[in-house]
């Protein structure tokens, strides 16, 4: 495979609701930083690849107004996917093995706060047996937690022993949106939002965008001073429907970090896309992380869920902190549908 | 507990009602044109690179990436540059068809807008057609593009195809 | 809130003609009779609700199989303030339910009163609406066995 | 392009209607992907990822429905990528699918694109009526109409020349047992005689609202090799964006379509489409467009493309047939659309169209379009490894 890396990342801070701007509003600030963080011009970027999702919205071609933010004169060559920007950032990827390009932007942006994010999320279920239904996110991630307590790998206590130490990394960490501290036992004394799930265990409801810069080879190292470059990556789906899974395990992250040479390796930090509190124990099990690696950093998503940003953020975050020398070797992880039914998995490494 | 068997043909459609609430936000650049509207105005922002003006001001110039947001006020005429007679109903429709749908370059825009023309026969639209807003009663004036009812032709002769040309 | 800008209610509102397929169609068919259906895969395997194709192998699955109306709760979720769009407007569970004779679990609302009531492996039993059309909604909930139904 | 080498071992589509009532979703993207199979004589097990693409989410109410898919498209365990760029998708799904292969990431890639509008109404679906958003123009045709009568406007072309198209994409369509639409007795007078709907686009210079889905299968030269017919192999492929409206936009010949087309071309080593292309897949929505993007794909001078279409040699039998297939005027399930134009170059360069078989086609055009015409997708495959 082509040596490729992640030379820039931007993100807007993640705020509950941002009325003022429109998509293209929330673009345009963190395209225009990640190209001059990545020392690029828009017109050398060789490929352009967007995630977004039009139910957030609850319009159809919500991507169309949006790609002005890039300011796409002359043409360029662009692709869009309707799934978090971490998918888009693989297509990116795929494309720069082709050979011919050098340099991609990926940016993803999600306005969960126009509608009700529950609801919207419904219209994901398999449309004939569990959509009507009106099984929403977060009652079929209280199954998911429930599974785990009874698997006696979790408890509340720890979900909210988890909750707050992300609470304190977001403290960091600008963009975030949940950062005010809170003991575990504070958190412990939130009402159930669905039982067994308290707000901490659920990810806040989050508006953003993000951007990130990948570029190949010399093009990297000419570009960038320490460049975090993409040892191996890969993502896998799962059965939809949950009474086919195990829910206490996500195969689909286990085999995908197989093949992106995530197991058995040591890692300074993960970044790992777990919107639910329990899910980053799912996830860490399945990546096989020991007590050494400093799991979100960032916060993470119980810090901020800007949906269709919050995968690729990962990515980015992890990059950044490689980029910043916070570290030598990372693993990044990105989630789509319900209760971790696809997962992609990144492992990010800086040159000594 | 089961019912017997119904004499029903068997299931082979499910009706599947979906109803999602969504407030939708206008944004900041949207909104300032809007509420110009309100006061008659129609007002849209320069890009401080290529110079052109938009409607609205963009959070970001198609073509250079910054953003298009120099408050500039253009006026309530223009050229039509190419307009549709429409003549299928359609449930959105303002009026019955046939109506004629229109893009406008008003004076002072570089990019048209889509209104209706009123007041011609839909055989007599054209190209270049020189056209002004008709706005309605003050007490109905909103923050709307339905502030301007439609538009009428001026009985100036119309542009030259030059002057639409690059507007197509 | 910046009053500058202007916001406005907008509703996405449709009723989607959805086809349904053999497989659907004869499960969506079963419920207006009260009854439950899965079918069978290759390896012999009873998924409820049906698939029309094998997750494990890509492959179409095989016949129907009647299932059982009761089964077993696998995990469950307690919802206190029910939403509009769900199955009961009292508090209610969620509960993956492993029907009698079926292999793989199937998600639905159980309609337990109290939060005390339900366990994991605890067992229930179908309830139905009197006025059934073809579809999940047909099955009103489940009802921990022996008891708490209307 | 990239290093290694991609191949089309398989090809299959649905039998496209109006409304196809006896599948499910599931069923109709797996009835074309289990043709496509079938047809590079493979199984399920054998497919490394899956790329599937369709247009908007609310055509059938699923929100990014590659999730409740995974199933039907055995991609369980596998990599799956859901792309959407408008109406151009179809096309820029089997691209990125190819890239899959050619960027040597997997060897055996499963793409599918897919609309089934039966379940909703496409009218409502593209033109909700959304606060603050003024909605003047009625679907597609309300915006694409303008851009017609501008392209006569400066081509000066006769205004027939739109009913040609319709009656030929249809006379076409005759031969093609997956067509939507198979008119019987098409002529000019029955299109010069259906209703105007957005004046000067008539009824039957429309396309219809489809069922549908396209599929295929790409592979590595080395498993090519063991392919049971002859693939057809990708000669060059790109996509080209530009904004929806800009300040001097020109609407009826994008740069980003003449942009794309020199791209492909030149990856193809043609310097003459309309000397060096046996035949092209045109996404045509409207009859005019066919003449428009005769001109934007460089086959004619500007202002010349309704002189081609009008000497009769875009039809089956001349000199540069134009949609042997049908088309999208005869088929269009919108999110498919732009596959089943890629998959109909391949067919014909895989001499394997049946009655729609341009003889002896070496290389074809497959062409996508969407957005405002904003959006193209571009390939072009050839009977020869290149």
């Amino acid at each position: 495979m082509r040596d490729v890396a992640i030379i820039a990342f931007a993100q807007l801070p993640s705020v509950r609701r941002d009325v003022t701007r429109e998509e293209v509003e929330l673009v345009q600030p963190v395209v225009a930083a990640a190209l001059a963080q990545a020392h690029l011009r828009r017109e050398d970027v060789g490929f352009t690849v967007s995630g977004s999702c039009d139910y957030l919205l609850g319009r159809p071609f919500s991507f169309v107004m949006a790609l002005d933010a890039v300011a796409p004169w002359p043409p360029i060559h662009e692709s869009h996917v309707e799934m978090d920007g971490a998918w888009a950032l693989w297509e990116a990827w795929v494309r720069l093995q082709a050979g011919d390009i050098d340099t991609a932007l990926i940016y993803a942006y999600g306005k969960s706060s126009l509608g009700d994010l529950p609801e919207v999320l419904v219209q994901q279920l398999d449309p004939y047996v569990v959509a009507p239904l009106g099984a929403d996110a977060v009652g079929l991630a209280a199954l998911q937690a429930r599974a785990l307590i009874d698997a006696g790998r979790v408890t509340e206590r720890g979900l909210a022993e988890l909750a707050a130490a992300r609470r304190r990394q977001a403290a960091d960490n600008p963009c975030a949106q949940r950062r005010a501290p809170r003991s575990a036992d504070e958190l412990l004394a939130e009402p159930y939002q669905v039982a067994p799930l308290r707000a901490h265990a659920c990810p806040p409801i989050s508006d953003g965008a993000c951007a990130v810069v990948l570029a190949a080879g010399d093009t990297a190292r000419r570009l960038v001073s320490s460049p975090a470059w993409i040892r191996g990556i890969d993502h896998r789906i799962e059965p939809h429907q949950l009474g086919m899974r195990d829910l206490t395990a996500s195969p689909s992250t286990r085999l995908a970090a197989e093949r992106a040479g995530a197991l058995g390796g040591r890692f300074d930090l993960a970044e790992l896309h777990a919107p639910f509190a329990h899910q980053e124990v799912i996830l860490r099990d399945a990546l096989g992380l020991d007590d050494g690696v400093a799991i979100n950093p960032s916060g993470g998503a119980l810090s901020a869920n800007p949906m269709m940003v919050a995968g690729l953020a990962r990515l980015g975050e992890a990059a950044t902190r490689l980029m910043t020398g916070q570290g030598r070797r990372a693993v990044a992880h990105a989630t789509s549908g319900p209760c971790l039914q696809h997962n992609l998995v990144c492992v990010l490494e800086r040159d000594v | 507990m089961s019912a017997p068997p119904d004499e029903r043909p068997p299931v082979t459609v499910l009706q599947a009602p979906v109803r999602l609430d969504y407030t939708v936000t206008a944004g900041h650049h949207l909104s300032t044109y809007l509420r110009a509207l309100a006061d008659r105005k129609i007002v849209g922002g320069r890009c401080p690179e290529c110079h052109k003006v938009y409607l609205p001001a963009r959070g970001a110039c198609p073509t250079c990436g910054v953003p298009a947001d120099a408050p500039v006020e253009v006026a309530d005429q223009g050229t039509v540059t190419t307009f549709c007679v429409i003549r299928i109903p359609f449930d959105a429709a303002p009026f019955p068809p046939p109506y004629v749908a229109v893009a406008i370059l008003l004076d002072g825009a570089d990019m048209p807008i889509f209104h209706l023309v009123r007041g011609i026969e839909p055989d007599a639209a054209r190209m270049g057609m020189r056209v002004r807003a008709v706005w309605v009663p003050d007490d109905q004036l909103g923050p709307t593009l339905a502030s301007i009812r439609w538009f009428e032709a001026t009985g100036e002769p119309d542009a030259p195809f030059e002057a639409i040309a690059s507007h197509l | 809130m910046d009053t500058d800008v202007l916001s406005a209610p907008y509703v996405l509102e449709y009723t989607y003609q959805r086809s349904t397929g053999p497989v659907i169609g004869r499960f969506l068919t079963a419920l207006r009779d009260a009854r439950l259906e899965g079918v069978r895969t290759s390896a012999g395997k009873v998924l409820v609700p049906p698939l029309e194709y094998d997750p494990e192998t890509g492959e179409a699955t095989g016949d129907p199989v009647e299932v059982g109306q009761s089964g077993t709760v696998t995990t469950w979720s307690w919802v206190h303030a029910p939403r509009r769009f769900h199955p009961l407007d009292r508090p209610f569970a969620w509960a993956l339910v492993k029907l009698d004779g079926a292999d793989t679990a199937m998600l639905h609302a159980v309609d337990a009163g109290t939060p005390t009531v339900m366990a994991t492996g605890m067992r229930v039993t179908a309830r139905w609406r009197a006025e059934r059309t073809g579809s999940i909604r047909d099955l009103e909930c489940f009802v921990p066995a022996g008891g708490a139904s209307r | 392009m990239g290093a290694n080498r991609c191949a089309i071992v398989g090809i299959g589509q649905t039998h496209h209607k109006a409304k196809r009532q006896d599948v499910s979703i599931a069923g109709l993207v797996r009835e074309a992907a289990a043709r496509a199979l079938a047809d590079a004589e493979l199984t399920w097990k054998d497919i490394d990822a899956v790329v599937i693409g369709k247009a908007p989410d609310m055509f059938e109410g699923v929100m990014m429905p590659e999730l409740y898919l995974a199933d039907a498209l055995g991609a369980v365990g596998k990599p799956m990528l859901r792309v959407h760029t408008a109406g151009s998708v179809g096309g820029s799904t089997a691209i990125a699918a190819a890239h899959l292969v050619m960027g040597g990431v997997h060897q055996r890639v499963l793409t599918v694109a897919f609309e089934k509008q039966s379940e909703s109404d496409a009218m409502w679906a593209l033109s909700p009526k959304i606060p603050f958003q003024p909605q003047l123009t009625a679907g597609a045709g309300g915006y694409f109409a303008p851009l017609v009568r501008a392209y006569i406007r400066r081509s000066g072309a006769p205004d027939d020349v739109g009913l040609q198209v319709a009656v030929k994409d249809r006379l076409h369509a005759l031969k093609n047992p997956y067509a939507h639409l198979r008119i019987k007795g098409i002529d000019r007078a029955m299109v010069a005689d259906s209703p105007m709907l957005w004046d000067p686009i008539r009824y039957l210079e429309t396309c219809p609202s489809s069922d549908g889905a396209c599929a295929m299968v790409m592979t590595s030269e080395a498993i090519a090799a063991a392919a049971p017919r002859p693939p057809a192999w990708v000669h060059g492929l790109s996509t080209r964006s530009e904004p929806v409206v800009f300040a001097g936009r020109d609407q009826v010949n994008p740069q980003a379509g003449r942009d794309c087309a020199r791209d492909v071309y030149t990856q193809a080593g043609i310097s003459d489409p309309r000397r060096d292309l046996a035949c092209a897949e045109l996404y045509v929505p409207f009859s005019w467009f066919e003449p428009m993007w005769l001109e934007n794909l460089g086959f004619a001078a500007p202002g010349e493309g309704w002189k081609l279409t009008a000497s009769g040699a875009t039809a089956l039998g001349g000199a540069l047939p134009i949609n042997p297939s049908g088309g999208v005027l005869s088929s269009n399930p919108i999110g498919a659309s732009g596959m089943l134009r890629f998959a109909e170059a391949a067919m014909q360069v895989r001499d394997q169209a049946g009655e729609h078989q341009v003889d002896g086609a070496r290389r074809a055009l497959g062409h996508a379009y969407g957005g405002g015409s904003q959006f193209f997708a571009m390939w072009i495959v050839g009977r020869d490894r290149p």
